[in-house]
């Protein structure tokens, strides 16, 4: 039975949440397999010339009644602009889904931690650890208020604490500034960060001081992501390893230089 | 159905279609999306008489219509391939070449010799041109003597059939195919990637922690397919066309220029599907066009008479 | 406005936003598009002592990122050039630069002692890496004897500004640069184009009447980059970087790699008002990260301390 | 002044003829400078990966009035099958315009010769020719019924001869298998062709024959459509010369090979 598949999904919505910023709900032509939170999907950008390799997406949310799943992309160069373009109805050749996920607790009190897109494969992943009966708080970093994702979808799941750098709303500063982070005795037994390296770089030393577990969600450039061109590689106590097949979640003490 | 079936000196083909080393992994990693025992062969990543951890990320940077790789070799060493790797592999049943690689001629002739021993492994590739390890590798490809050194080397206690993989960052290509043929070489492969280098203009730095990486992908398919064209007038033993093949008609340029068979790369990243859909294609090809068997496509590119003579090696 | 004003040995451009041979003709053919007097310099079609017809048709296939050419110099000689050409160029205020083109050394000694006589052409860039001429042209720039030699000789007589324009298609181009900085070239630019080939599957013949013929365009640009890259650690003339530059982000790649200037090719067909946007651009830059001066530019590379030494070469 | 321009047009119409021909109608945001029967455009097909050149068009109709150009345009590879996908209000970057032209005669009986897609510059030609005061005759020819492009609109022009290669309507066979050819006395002063290669040496043979100037317009492969990249050449009595900048109109016996 193959775990991995390809297939021309089709658009079902493009949702723009900011000018920088949208949601793609794609329809799998065939039943969706298994799916795990922090997996992520390699799609082929059409149309644009200066896009040769596919670009990875992290899935956001996953509906199987519909049989649909969710991206949240930000525009970033040519290929994501491209996808920005996409209509209802038009096709997206998909090789879905990949990597590892992340390891979902039972009955704990743990932190998500999401900066920017960030926020992208914690959604997924915030349904699925409340469904396995844990206390969700979910922290959201953005430069401004309109840069906020996904806020009030959160918000079904947990408490939402957000940080922005301009202090247009909640803590002024980055996620590391919130309050929570001072509170005696720490109240969660798990951290899950992903957004910009530095973003979790600093959360897990955070973590570390707290002596919590986090799993961050690595974005290394890749080329195949399959594990076959070893171009995605992160180095670790093991070594070299692919960031697509071992990762991209990973716990931030097994990554070499992360923590002290 | 076409006759697919083709020869590289006694390695015997189903059809002329394979993977190229360090893109397909061990083949393996492609199983859910092609039937691996329709493939002409699968040749694996580039093993070394030792692990090695590669290079530093950042590896790899897109490009126009290709891609910069600064892999480095990173694999387990030949040891792990032959323990924990190839008894896997063992189930599946086409060839799988082994691309040997190395910075000295003992540390080639050790792996090679390792290989020798296994019975069902039929094939190595040499891969005297990679350009992404600092003390070796592409320096054997790029001089005459050298290359004709170490695939002697390698001949003497290798007795199986010895592809050797040509670099493209000669002058002439050809000269090294002789070499490379002269010192017993059973068949040649080529190109291997195109040394280049990308830059981020904001930051103003390299994009690979190497700065200089290998350039793959149809962008380099126009002097690949020269060099095969080249190197079909150069020598008699078989040459194993790659280089930014991304569908049959690609495949079949190759195979007109003079190719025996062919190598599939970056492809696989853009369509993990796609040496099945290039098999498919080389047949149609050859029945729409009344080519009974493949072999008969080999060099069969047709020479206008007003053609100009341009040999400019 | 940042000071664009850049210098190749004793030529003043007023920015580095020069022409590359053979893909602009003489500049009037783009003069509906770009006002001339913009930029940097001109150089005009390979120059060759008497007139040339070129190769036959079809001189051109379209490649992935790129395209093949086999013009061949044709020309109407240098004769030509000064007495019917040149009079009418004489109205705008930019230096042109004749491309110097030949098969023997006489040729190449003879063009250029024609230009050495008319005072307000202040440069030649003399072309050994033409892969479009059976007798000549790439053999010179593929050699470091034969490239030194020529470059020597036309020193020899030639008193103003001398580029010599460099061949890609080599093991080692530090080796070919240092020989010709050895021999008296005043700078060297680089690159020519990639000898490359195609093929349509469906007829089974080449695209090109030549077989053969030179790749140009963005599909180059890496190994263009890492060869102006390589050469700028090995000379100390001013190096003009071509290949694959077709907008202001690219021109500023090969300005980092160490090119003093650059030259347009291929891009002019896509856009014909391209130098002028490169231009504005390459000030846009300069403006945006406090450059004041785009000569600040060259060279200006940042390498990470992480950063793996692979000097191939 | 300049002679030749660069602008995006719009896109207001896009008409399908058959399932491998269509026309386009390309406004221009720009008065309309004077255009020539025979000229060309050199269109930027974006959105297609495997285009890197531009593409030429003849110019089949100009309408000054709209300020508007018509293209006629077969479906061939990749770059053509992107432009069939055009919508009004689309934009399109074009060189304009390129090449010498048809030369105008007046008050003369000529006949124009169109096979396959290579009656699109003919229809603009043989207004013009009308308004000249000439009498036009238009033969026409195709593979089969289907293929026959735009016949009643040169219908409106001069009397319209077919053939078709299955015979489907009109003479079965090629243009040179037409009766016409054979009435004597030979009844034009003129003959304009455009079309496949072998079609327009065949026309340009008979016309010697019968002692008629031929003007032929060629389509050789380019790079730059300006004279700069001496890509396009033809060999002429002169010479190989440009086709983009001396063509693509070109009389018949000034071709190398092409009379006897
Ligand atoms: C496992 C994984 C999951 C991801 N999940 C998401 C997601 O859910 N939502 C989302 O918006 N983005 C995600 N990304 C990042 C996304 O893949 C890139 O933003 C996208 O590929 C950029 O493509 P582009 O053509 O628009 O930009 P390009 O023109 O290719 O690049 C624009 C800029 O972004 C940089 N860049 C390109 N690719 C990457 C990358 N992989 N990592 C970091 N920088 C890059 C380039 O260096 C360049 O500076 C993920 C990446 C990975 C590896
Ligand atoms: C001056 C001029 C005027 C033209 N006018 C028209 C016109 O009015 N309507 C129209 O439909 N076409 C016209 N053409 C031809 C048209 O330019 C080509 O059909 C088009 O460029 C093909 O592009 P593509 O990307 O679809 O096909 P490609 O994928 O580039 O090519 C498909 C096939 O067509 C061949 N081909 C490509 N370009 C040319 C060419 N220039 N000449 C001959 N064969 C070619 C290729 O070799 C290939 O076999 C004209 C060409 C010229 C030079
Ligand atoms: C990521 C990557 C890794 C590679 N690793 C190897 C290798 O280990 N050994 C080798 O001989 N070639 C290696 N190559 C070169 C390919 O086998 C092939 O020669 C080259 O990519 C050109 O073919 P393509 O354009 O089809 O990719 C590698 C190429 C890529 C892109
Ligand atoms: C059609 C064409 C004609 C050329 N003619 C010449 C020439 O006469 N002399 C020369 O030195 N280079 C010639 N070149 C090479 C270019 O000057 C340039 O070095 C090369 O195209 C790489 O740059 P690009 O990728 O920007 O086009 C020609 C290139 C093209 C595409
Ligand atoms: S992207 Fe190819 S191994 Fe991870
Ligand atoms: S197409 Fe470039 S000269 Fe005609």
């Amino acid at each position: 039975m193959p775990n991995k598949f390809i297939h021309d999904f089709i658009v079902t919505k493009n949702i723009e949440l900011n000018v920088s910023h949208f949601i793609l709900e794609l329809l799998c032509p065939e039943p969706l397999p298994k799916i795990n939170p922090g997996q992520f999907v390699e799609i082929k950008v059409e149309h644009s010339p200066s896009t040769f390799l596919r670009r990875p997406f992290s899935i956001h949310e996953v509906n199987l009644q519909n049989n649909t799943i969710q991206l949240l992309i930000q525009k970033k160069g040519e290929g994501t602009r491209q996808l920005s373009y996409l209509k209802k109805g038009d096709r997206l050749n998909l090789i879905y889904p990949l990597g590892n996920s992340f390891q979902i607790v039972q009955h704990e009190k743990v932190l998500l931690v999401g900066g920017g897109c960030g926020v992208a494969p914690l959604l997924f992943l915030a349904r699925i650890l409340k469904e396995n009966g844990n206390e969700i708080k979910i922290l959201i970093g953005a430069k401004s208020k309109d840069n906020i994702l996904e806020k009030e979808i959160f918000e079904r799941l947990g408490k939402v604490f957000i940080t922005t750098e301009d202090g247009s709303e909640g803590t002024r500063g980055f996620v590391i500034h919130h309050g929570i982070w001072r509170q005696t005795p720490f109240m969660f037994s798990k951290i899950y960060t992903c957004g910009p390296e530095p973003m979790m770089k600093a959360v897990a030393r955070l973590a570390q001081i707290h002596r919590v577990a986090c799993e961050v969600s690595l974005e290394q450039t890749m080329a195949c992501g399959l594990g076959a061109c070893l171009c995605c590689v992160v180095n670790t106590k093991n070594g070299n390893v692919c960031t697509c097949t071992q990762g991209p979640v990973f716990l931030s003490e097994e990554l070499t230089g992360w923590t002290h | 159905m076409a006759n697919l079936t083709t020869q590289i000196h006694r390695l015997k083909l189903q059809n002329p279609v394979m993977t190229a080393s360090g893109t397909f992994g061990y083949g393996e990693e492609f199983a859910d999306f092609v039937d691996l025992n329709r493939l002409g062969a699968i040749i694996v990543k580039g093993t070394t008489s030792t692990e090695r951890e590669g290079n530093p990320y950042p590896r790899m940077a897109e490009t126009a219509s290709g891609m910069l790789n600064s892999v480095g070799l990173q694999n387990k060493g030949i040891d792990y391939f032959i323990h924990d790797i190839w008894p896997r592999l063992k189930k599946y049943k086409i060839p799988f070449i082994v691309n040997v690689s190395g910075s000295t001629i003992e540390e080639y002739v050790e792996t090679a010799e390792k290989l020798n021993s296994i019975e069902e492994l039929p094939a190595i590739e040499l891969n005297i041109s990679c350009p992404n390890v600092k003390e070796g590798g592409m320096a054997f490809g790029t001089s005459c003597t050298a290359a004709a050194k170490v695939t002697k080397s390698v001949r003497d206690i290798y007795h199986k059939t010895l592809i050797v993989k040509l670099s493209p960052n000669v002058t002439d290509i050809t000269e090294i195919a002789r070499a490379v043929e002269g010192a017993g070489a059973d068949a040649v492969s080529l190109i291997n990637t195109l040394l280049g280098m990308a830059i981020d203009a904001n930051s103003r730095k390299p994009l690979l922690s190497t700065i200089t990486g290998g350039l793959s992908g149809p962008a380099i398919k126009p002097i690949a397919l020269r060099m095969v064209w080249q190197v079909f007038q150069a020598i008699k033993i078989p040459i194993i066309g790659i280089g930014g093949i991304m569908n049959a008609t690609d495949a079949i340029e190759f195979l007109l220029a003079g190719a025996s068979a062919i190598e599939v790369g970056t492809a696989n990243f853009i369509d993990p599907t796609i040496t099945s859909k290039i098999i498919d294609g080389i047949n149609d090809y050859c029945e729409r066009n009344h080519f009974t068997s493949v072999k008969d496509l080999v060099g069969a590119l047709i020479i206008p008479e007003q053609t100009v003579d341009m040999n400019i090696s």
